[in-house]
């Protein structure tokens, strides 16, 4: 019941916020924050409450019958690693929420009622164990995320959203397909019509067929993540999005595919995982140093951010394939500190964007003299995304490195290699749209209270998760083992 | 042979859809008013709803050679007349800015429900003529109902001429396989066909020639070029009817005909319906593409929603027939409800069909434009939506045939259908400079678009009593 | 002995005749005539399919050909007549507004 | 006294912490109080430390505190955690006092900056990095440390960011740096991989115990660390970042680029002697780096204008000096030169400063001159740095250290003839560029008006560094016999040099630097810029001026193909592909499009070829 | 028997040949209704007196009347015929010619294959027919009398001229 509530408390706000506004626009804004702060409570306490009983197994279930006929079941679950996720997704909602509060003025109800109903999406993935009840989830999120992006977004809305949907969807029904599949499978094998995914665990296929239906997975999340070739709805999304959403999206909506890795095409397929590994863990690399390739090479600041995440969960897709402890925590490492740095990244830019209404870097230069804070925060995050040791992100890839490196040495070089050009786009970042003379001649407020709240928080989080992320690590410990069991070759 | 009471009970909702129309034409005789043919006419399709539970004790029965009456049927007699039910309601509020009588068109769409019903219930070659000629004839009529404007004429003169050639295709295909086999009842068919001394050379050239009648009504490629014109010329009420009732029927007919003949097991015949099925889920959607009409759009998206539906027809597994019937109902939820908007919105000069006049509408009339939207992404396949149960359904009877190539083309194609239904979304949602409209809109078709918003929402979410239903009714087909 | 193989050999030419007269011609009126020869083409084939099998029901069938081409074609030359009214010509090919 | 060992980096971090968010907010005075205090406190706390590691020995000559497990994943449990021996001791004694130092100095020759709090919290920050280095006790933290110092290295010469000059300083020692930690990080995943350990002490254990000496497995661990150091602190081919890093402000460039953190690399392997010594090629490798790296900077100062990059080359050229001592087993010796170049060349660049400041900012030596009456305590203070830097016999610190390392090249069974003669020549250019530069600047006749005259707070200390300067010499024979507890000890053998003879000769050298000098930039500057001139020296000047060309060369070979493809790729080329898919199907739309034409004749022959098709396929297959 | 099969036959091709080329639709709707006399015969030929009957009296008889009217009413003039002429271009003719020879082609492969044997000439008269019809066919009479239905109510509502004359919209088409 404590889990549905995760998914309600946003889906009914939402409806409540939409109502409200018609009369207070304010009033729409603080239930939204109010239930953010409800789940990421809740989500909180969860934690708490188990943490010294470890996170050996699913635990606070609830599952309730929905489609029978297929046996499909309102089932949800959390163990360690959706657990984290889940705090992720509250933590970022709630600072979604509060970076809209100036930026978002029209039809606002109708906004907050889109922003908590993606992230009540996004907690449903995480939530879900039923294959069914999980692809609804999956493409629940996609939806409001699309209003998000086509009403209030930039210039080329339109363009972003459209793209943005048709490849989240197209492949998100080649997991249909793949799901539907594993039914059957599982439905020829055992007579029992059964979406759930205790059940389907274990299904005796063969090689082939289990490669086939593991790529159908595979594909849904390397959409998400994004994985490179297929990344190109990502820089138009996030760059088109407003803040709310870019926070979002690199945030939350990537790390969805990464824990549909985690969750799914590992356990499920074992074997075919194992070969299609190197695939994999090549695709993370590529990915790593074409992102960040791409990142130097642009000039509008929201897409260089953009592209930075191609780079950075290159590092997670290395890290899950690579398959051991190891490379699995700093996978979910990067997941979360990815999830902050950038969506901080995404949170200043977008201020900056709303004093000075460009994201072209050739405009700006020498901000730092005129908003020294928001320089200054833009600097702390860029060194984040750069991988500087004390700050989580470091600890996330330099633990998928460690664990890569026993898998390939020269991918796990290559993807250092990639540290080092995260280096070239992070500075330049600081470089063109901070420092340098100021041109232009701005004059632009620095960070309000509400702002350098949100950016505080943020940092907290990050030196936090730099310095300590033993109660990460803890947290996810038991389920990056079992991974690793699964692991052929064990 | 003598039609007992049973039998005339077991008919009772055909009788009564038969008796409105002549109730309907003496009370326009007596008096021309449009509220009362109207109110006849719900009237009398809520009877032959009704007189469904009446019916039910007693099926399965066949009534004649001509008829079969079980549960199948009756829910497809269900379907139609209530479908036919919102075609009246929508067409009340459409028609009322018209000029002119209206009193025909309520005789002619109960002839075409009549057609619709004996269609799904027939188990003969001479029921499916009969029933596929009232629907057609009565369907002439009504797509150029209003014969001054030169849309529905075309309209209306396109469909005869194609429905009469098609029907001619039939014609001749039945006369080849009754040659082969020298019965038209369908149980005798797959009687027939199960021994293997009967004339396999009339059999497939004629089935063959059945699909074309088929295909045509299905508007399935390459029988399909007619429907793009035929739903922009017709009047939007009556767009929904074909898009709905017509097909529906037909594909409940065809599931109906092939399944129980066994005619489908024909293996060159799979290779047919293959490449229909993928010529239609392609050509729907990649015509639809940058269309700018949303009604010739509608017409596309069905092409391909056939197609789609043509996988799970190929299917037949246990699935297929539940994947259908589910995928018909969310159809035509959405269909209607998409139709529906565009009716509410059309007035009385032209129907209001271009993305243009869509364009801001969420700023307008943002209730109509959200209902809007629910119906496009129903269309598309997206959660929460009947839609979505619906494509789902038949992606998992595609899947537990093991038809991977038609189903990753259904997956492919969908994706491209997805394209065109966004284009409509981004019209509604994008900024315009229209002020908010303040002109109210007929009321019965908001009535019936605010039913069917909220059907499609609880078919999305809570699809298993209509399940359960199909699954009780269902297992008299195979 | 009925040559059935020739009759229903006939039944495919007139019908394929009145494939082509609905193809070539663009007169309504001559379009319509033409799918009488289809259908009548059809009716003729179920009479023969029915002597093949010594049955009534082809004869019965194409009763029902006749009541149906009767009613088509009622509404056909309804049509007919409006077209004319709009246009003054047969021409379908005036037909053409809606395409694309 | 030992337990409060963590505050050392714990007080700087807290004090950068609270300048970089509250500074702003500050008045200067508490800018200046606070960021110097933070410094004093823990040179002061460090020096007590000290004292009491010195007077009660812990047991194993090494005091360990762990103040939590960092990570923790399986066996991979590194913490943080601090280590003290005798080596970190020193480096860290010297780190803090020097810093101390220049802070002082800071708070003068940085006041009136708009980024005064932000100077103080990155030069804190800095000093906090840099202790974490020393002390880390694993190499996961002193990784922490090391990309830290690059940070602040970084950000200390982007200081005046508002030239973008400044800004691409920082950007490429941030880069190069990086490039060398890069390979560095690949040798920690290799270490843990095979050793399963990153606490340095169990590695060198575990090292010795697994593999033999010349196992490949310690040469490439090794050599990749090699990698980090040879980045960090400026050697071949990674040297090109510092000369460009004097853009920072002047005591930047004192504490940063010459007196710490660029001796981190050296530091490095010292820590990690055992690998080295387990793989000779590579200690080979790391001398003769140190060789031509103290040679090729030695010809580049020649050739400066800029009295900063002079120094800057220097700096590279006695890195080299240090590697070069670490290269032949003198490690102790290489420790001891660091501390006398901590000292000296920090004086060096503090007096530098304040020449600098006396004549606006001026750089370039050719337009400064007889300052050595204007200016007289930069002049003696920068005159007893220079001969420290020269190594002016048996007075300075700085020929006591270099005579060490001299001594060892000769004498070490790691020793070459070759390395000694380069040592040698190192020391007679040594001399030549140092005295050029002093000449130039404080000798002949004044080119600038001075404007500014220092006052305490930048003088004292440049005092304090030049007694050290002078008076760390003497410390030799103790310091060694410290620093034994930590390292090993030269492993003797080689060519046997008598000690006299080698100090003789070292001491020729820096006689012969000093009148070629004086010959040619003194008493007759014609000369000097005669042989500047002619065609070789032309040739040699330019080439050596730039370098040795290493910045063109890379240019071509990395920067420019890197920034080319971005610049050129920066649409995305794989977006393309998606973009002609979508192509493709509106291409589709407009010629399926086609086949509605509108026509009923057209709709039925449709509808009958189709149901030709129909029959075919029913019929014929 | 067969003579007259095979000459009716004739009759009915050449009569329906030479009603798709004629062009004026009187002269066409006289070869229709010829070959619809023919194949009336060949109904007889094949057994079925009653059907060669009705295709008489009401295809040839009241159907084609009802074509005539038609013609009539609309009173085509001489421009008609010389506009009408000029469509009936031989070009015209390839397309359609060669799309039914196709399947005219495949019918007659199907019949040649499919061996479809000659019956036993039995007549099936207006008695047999008439029990089929009102016994089984019961339902089908109904629904045909609902057809008519729906043509009549059809017809009438398209043909009608009392509606108003609105004006006749040209909408804007893209």
């Amino acid at each position: 019941m404590m889990l549905a509530c995760l998914i309600l408390i946003p889906l009914a706000a939402g409806v409540l916020a939409w109502a409200a506004a018609r009369w207070s626009v304010t009033a729409a804004r603080w239930i939204a924050l109010l239930a953010m702060l409800a789940d990421f409570t809740l989500a909180l306490s969860l934690w708490i409450s188990h943490y010294h009983a470890g996170f050996a197994t699913w635990y606070a279930e609830t599952d309730w019958a929905w489609i029978p006929q297929l046996g499909i079941r309102f089932h949800l679950a959390v163990d360690g690693l959706s657990l984290l996720l889940l705090m992720l997704t509250f933590f970022l909602g709630t600072i979604s929420v509060l970076v809209s509060w100036r930026e978002i003025t029209e039809a606002a109800g109708f906004f907050h009622l889109n922003l908590l109903w993606i992230l009540a999406g996004i907690a449903g993935v995480f939530l879900a164990v039923n294959l069914f009840l999980f692809y609804f989830a999956w493409e629940l999120m996609l939806v409001p995320m699309y209003f998000l992006i086509a009403v209030w977004g930039h210039e080329n809305r339109t363009y972003a959203a459209v793209k943005f949907f048709i490849f989240t969807q197209l492949s998100g029904l080649l997991m249909l397909v793949a799901i539907l599949a594993l039914f059957f499978l599982h439905h020829h094998a055992t007579g029992v019509y059964s979406f759930e995914y205790q059940d389907l665990l274990g299904t005796a296929m063969s090689p082939g067929t289990e490669m086939w239906i593991m790529l159908g997975f595979f594909v849904a999340f390397a959409v998400k993540l994004p994985v490179v070739v297929l990344h190109t709805w990502l820089p138009d999304a996030h760059t088109e999005a407003p803040t709310a959403g870019s926070v979002i999206l690199a945030g939350l909506l990537l790390k969805t595919g990464a824990y549909g890795m985690l969750r799914f095409v590992l356990p499920l397929f074992p074997h075919a995982a194992s070969v299609f590994a190197p695939i994999a863990m090549a695709l993370g690399v590529a990915g790593i140093l074409y992102g960040a390739l791409l990142a130097f090479g642009q000039t509008d600041l929201k897409r260089l951010v953009a592209y930075t995440s191609v780079s950075h969960l290159g590092f997670v897709l290395l890290g899950i394939f690579a398959w051991n402890s190891l490379a699995l925590q700093g996978a979910v490492m990067t997941m979360i500190c990815h999830g902050i740095s950038t969506g901080a990244l995404f949170v200043l830019v977008g201020a900056l964007h709303e004093r000075i209404h460009t994201r072209e870097m050739d405009h700006m230069g020498g901000i730092w003299s005129t908003a020294p804070r928001l320089s200054g925060a833009a600097l702390f995050f860029a060194l984040a995304s750069l991988g500087l040791p004390g700050l989580g992100d470091f600890v996330g890839e330099f633990l998928v490195l460690l664990g890569a490196y026993q898998k390939s040495i020269v991918l796990t070089s290559l993807a250092a290699i990639g540290i080092l050009f995260a280096t070239f786009y992070a500075l330049r970042l600081v470089q063109r749209a901070f420092q340098g003379p100021n041109t232009r001649d701005w004059h632009i407020p620095d960070l309000v209270p509400r702002e350098g709240l949100v950016i505080g928080l943020m940092i907290a989080a990050l030196l936090w998760l730099g310095l300590y992320p033993r109660p990460i690590l803890d947290t996810f410990q038991q389920a990056a083992a079992r991974l690793e069991q699964l692991a052929p070759g064990k | 042979m003598n039609v007992t009471g049973s039998d005339f009970t077991a008919l009772l909702p055909l009788i009564i859809l038969a008796v409105t129309a002549i109730v309907v034409m003496v009370g326009a005789a007596i008096r021309r008013s449009h509220a009362l043919s109207a109110s006849l006419t719900l009237i009398g399709l809520a009877i032959s709803i009704g007189s469904l539970w009446i019916a039910a004790p007693l099926l399965p029965r066949q009534v004649t050679p001509l008829l079969m009456m079980d549960h199948y049927a009756v829910f497809y007699i269900g379907l139609i007349a209530a479908s036919s039910i919102i075609t009246v309601l929508l067409a009340y509020g459409y028609f009322e800015k018209y000029e002119g009588s209206h009193d025909e068109l309520y005789i002619l769409i109960l002839v075409a429900t009549l057609g619709s019903a004996v269609l799904v219930a027939s188990s003969h070659f001479v029921s499916l003529f009969l029933g596929l000629e009232l629907l057609s004839v009565s369907l002439y009529a009504m797509i150029a109902y209003p014969r001054r404007r030169p849309l529905p004429l075309e309209a209306g003169i396109k469909y005869l001429v194609l429905a009469a050639v098609s029907a001619a295709f039939l014609l001749f295909g039945m006369a080849l396989v009754y040659g082969a086999f020298g019965t038209m009842e369908f149980g005798e068919i797959a009687a027939r066909l199960a021994r293997p001394d009967f004339n396999l050379w009339l059999v497939l050239p004629g089935t063959a020639l059945i699909i074309t009648g088929f295909g045509f009504k299905l508007a399935l490629a390459p029988f399909h070029l007619w429907t793009p014109d035929v739903y922009e010329g017709a009047p939007a009420p009556v767009s929904a009817y074909i898009a709905t009732v017509s097909k529906g029927a037909m594909f409940a007919l065809l599931l109906r005909y092939f399944y129980q003949t066994g005619s489908h097991e024909l293996e060159p015949l799979h290779l047919v319906f293959s490449i229909i099925a993928i010529a239609s889920m392609f050509g729907g959607n990649i015509l639809a593409l940058l269309q700018n009409n949303v009604k010739r759009i509608l017409a596309y998206s069905s092409i391909a929603h056939l197609g789609y539906l043509l996988v799970a027809f190929q299917a037949s597994g246990d699935l297929a027939p539940t994947a259908v019937a589910f995928y018909l109902v969310a159809y035509f939820v959405t269909t209607f409800g998409a139709f529906g908007v565009v009716t509410v919105l059309s007035d009385g000069t032209r129907d209001a069909d271009l993305i243009e006049d869509y364009r801001g509408l969420f700023w307008r009339r943002p209730a109509i434009a959200a209902i809007f939207t629910a119906m496009l992404f129903s269309l598309a396949g997206i959660p929460v939506t009947a839609g979505f149960i619906g494509k789902f359904y038949v992606v998992a009877a595609g899947a537990s045939a093991a038809m991977w190539s038609l189903v990753v083309i259904l997956v492919v194609t969908s994706a491209i259908g997805l394209f065109y239904y966004l284009r409509i979304v981004v019209a509604l949602y994008s900024q315009s400079t229209q002020t908010p409209a303040t002109t109210s809109l007929a009321r019965p078709g908001v009535v019936s678009l605010i039913f069917l918003s909220a059907a499609l929402i609880y078919l999305g979410l809570f699809p298993s009593p209509l399940l359960a239903l199909i699954h009780r009714l269902m297992p008299g087909l195979i | 002995m009925l040559p059935i193989r020739e009759s229903f050999i006939l039944a495919g030419i007139l019908f394929t005749l009145g494939v082509i007269g609905v193809l070539a011609r663009r007169n309504l009126v001559f379009i319509l005539m033409s799918i009488e020869v289809m259908l009548n083409a059809a009716g003729l084939a179920f009479v023969v399919a029915g002597a093949q099998w010594r049955q009534p029901d082809g004869q019965v069938v194409f009763l029902f050909i006749l009541a149906m081409a009767a009613a088509e074609l009622s509404v056909g030359l309804a049509l007919v007549l409006e077209l004319y009214r709009q246009y003054k010509t047969l021409d379908t090919d005036v037909l053409s507004r809606m395409r694309g | 006294m030992l337990d409060l060992l963590w505050l050392v980096p714990a007080i700087p971090f807290a004090s950068a912490f609270v300048l970089a968010v509250f500074g702003p907010r500050m008045r200067s005075k508490a800018v200046a109080v606070l960021g110097a205090g933070a410094i004093a406190v823990p040179a002061v706390l460090m020096l007590l430390i000290a004292a009491a590691f010195v007077s009660a020995p812990p047991a194993g000559g090494a005091y360990t505190q762990v103040l939590w497990t960092w990570i923790g994943v399986g066996s991979f449990r590194p913490a943080i955690a601090f280590y003290l021996d005798a080596l970190s001791l020193v480096m860290v004694v010297v780190v803090t006092f020097v810093s101390f130092l220049i802070h002082v100095y800071s708070t003068e020759f940085m006041r009136g900056d708009e980024g005064y709090s932000r100077f103080f919290a990155y030069m804190n920050l800095f000093v906090a990095s840099m202790v974490t280095l020393l002390l880390a006790d694993n190499l996961l933290l002193l990784y922490l440390g090391w990309e830290g110092v690059g940070l602040c290295s970084y950000l200390l010469i982007g200081f005046w960011y508002q030239d973008p000059v400044n800004g691409l300083a920082g950007r490429k020692a941030f880069i190069v740096t990086r490039v060398g930690d890069t390979a560095m990080a690949v040798g920690l995943f290799l270490l843990f991989h095979s050793l399963g350990t990153l606490r340095i002490q169990d590695l060198l254990h575990t090292a010795s115990d697994q593999w033999q000496i010349g196992s490949p497995y310690a040469v490439a661990a090794a050599a990749l660390l090699l990698g980090g150091a040879v980045g960090k602190s400026a050697q071949l081919p990674l040297q090109t970042w510092l000369p460009d890093a004097m853009a920072g402000p002047t005591p930047t460039s004192a504490l940063i680029h010459a007196a710490t953190m660029v001796t981190a690399g050296v530091y490095l392997i010292a820590r990690t002697h055992g690998l080295y010594e387990l793989a000779p090629q590579v200690q080979l490798a790391v001398a003769v780096t140190g060789a031509a790296t103290l040679l090729m900077a030695g010809c580049s100062a020649l050739t400066q204008n800029d009295i900063k990059r002079v120094l800057a080359y220097s700096t590279i050229s006695q890195i080299g000096y240090m590697f070069f001592a670490l290269g032949v087993g003198a490690w102790g010796a290489a420790i001891f030169h660091f501390m006398t170049h901590a000292f000296f060349k920090a004086l060096l660049f503090l007096a530098a400063g304040v020449v600098i400041e006396a004549l606006h900012h001026e750089h370039n030596i050719f337009r400064m001159g007889g300052l050595r009456k204007e200016l007289p305590a930069a002049f003696w203070t920068f005159l007893i740095g220079g001969c420290a830097l020269a190594g002016l016999p048996l007075i300075t610190a700085g020929y006591y250290s270099k005579d060490l390392i001299l001594w060892s090249a000769a004498n070490s069974t790691a020793g070459t003839a070759g390395l000694w003669v380069a040592g040698i020549a190192g020391v007679v250019l040594t001399s030549l560029y140092t005295f050029r530069l002093i000449f130039v600047v404080f000798f002949g006749q004044p080119a600038t008006p001075v404007s500014h005259r220092p006052g305490p707070a930048m003088m004292i200390p440049a005092f304090v560094l030049a007694f050290l300067s002078i008076t760390a010499g003497f410390a030799t024979t103790p310091f060694a016999a410290f620093m034994a507890k930590a390292l090993p000890e030269l492993h003797e053998g080689g060519m046997g040099m008598s000690e006299v003879i080698n100090s003789t000769v070292a001491g020729l050298a820096f006689l012969a630097g000093l009148l070629v000098a004086w010959y040619a930039y003194l008493s007759n500057p014609a000369l000097g810029r005669a042989a500047a001139t002619s065609r070789v020296g032309r040739v040699l000047h330019r080439f050596w001026f730039s370098d040795w060309g290493m910045d063109w060369f890379y240019d071509r070979l990395f920067v420019w193909p890197v920034v080319w493809s971005a610049k050129a790729n920066k649409a995305d080329i794989v977006d393309s592909i998606y973009t002609g898919l979508t192509r493709l199907a509106a291409l589709c739309h407009r010629y399926f499009s086609l086949t509605e034409t509108g026509r009923l004749r057209w709709y039925a022959a449709w509808i009958a070829g189709g149901s030709a098709f129909a029959v075919a396929i029913a019929m014929f297959l | 028997m067969t003579i007259v099969f095979y000459v009716s036959s004739a009759v009915a091709i050449a009569a329906t040949v030479l009603m798709l080329t004629r062009v004026r639709a009187v002269h066409a709707l006289l070869y229709l209704i010829v070959s619809l006399l023919a194949v009336a015969v060949i109904f007889y030929v094949l057994g079925a007196p009653f059907v060669a009957a009705l295709e008489l009296i009401i295809y040839a008889g009241a159907i084609m009347v009802l074509f005539v009217f038609v013609v009539m009413l609309l009173n085509l003039g001489e421009e008609t015929v010389r506009a009408e002429r000029a469509l009936l271009a031989p070009s015209m003719w390839i397309g359609p010619s060669v799309l039914a020879a196709i399947l005219l082609a495949e019918f007659i492969w199907m019949l040649a294959r499919g061996g479809v044997p000659p019956a036993q000439a039995v007549s099936i008269g207006p008695v047999e027919v008439g029990i089929s019809l009102f016994g089984p066919y019961l339902i089908g009479v109904e629904l045909t009398s609902m057809l008519l239905l729906g043509g009549l109510v059809g017809a009438y509502h398209l043909g009608s001229r009392k509606a108003p004359h609105t004006e006749v919209t040209h909408a804007t088409h893209p």
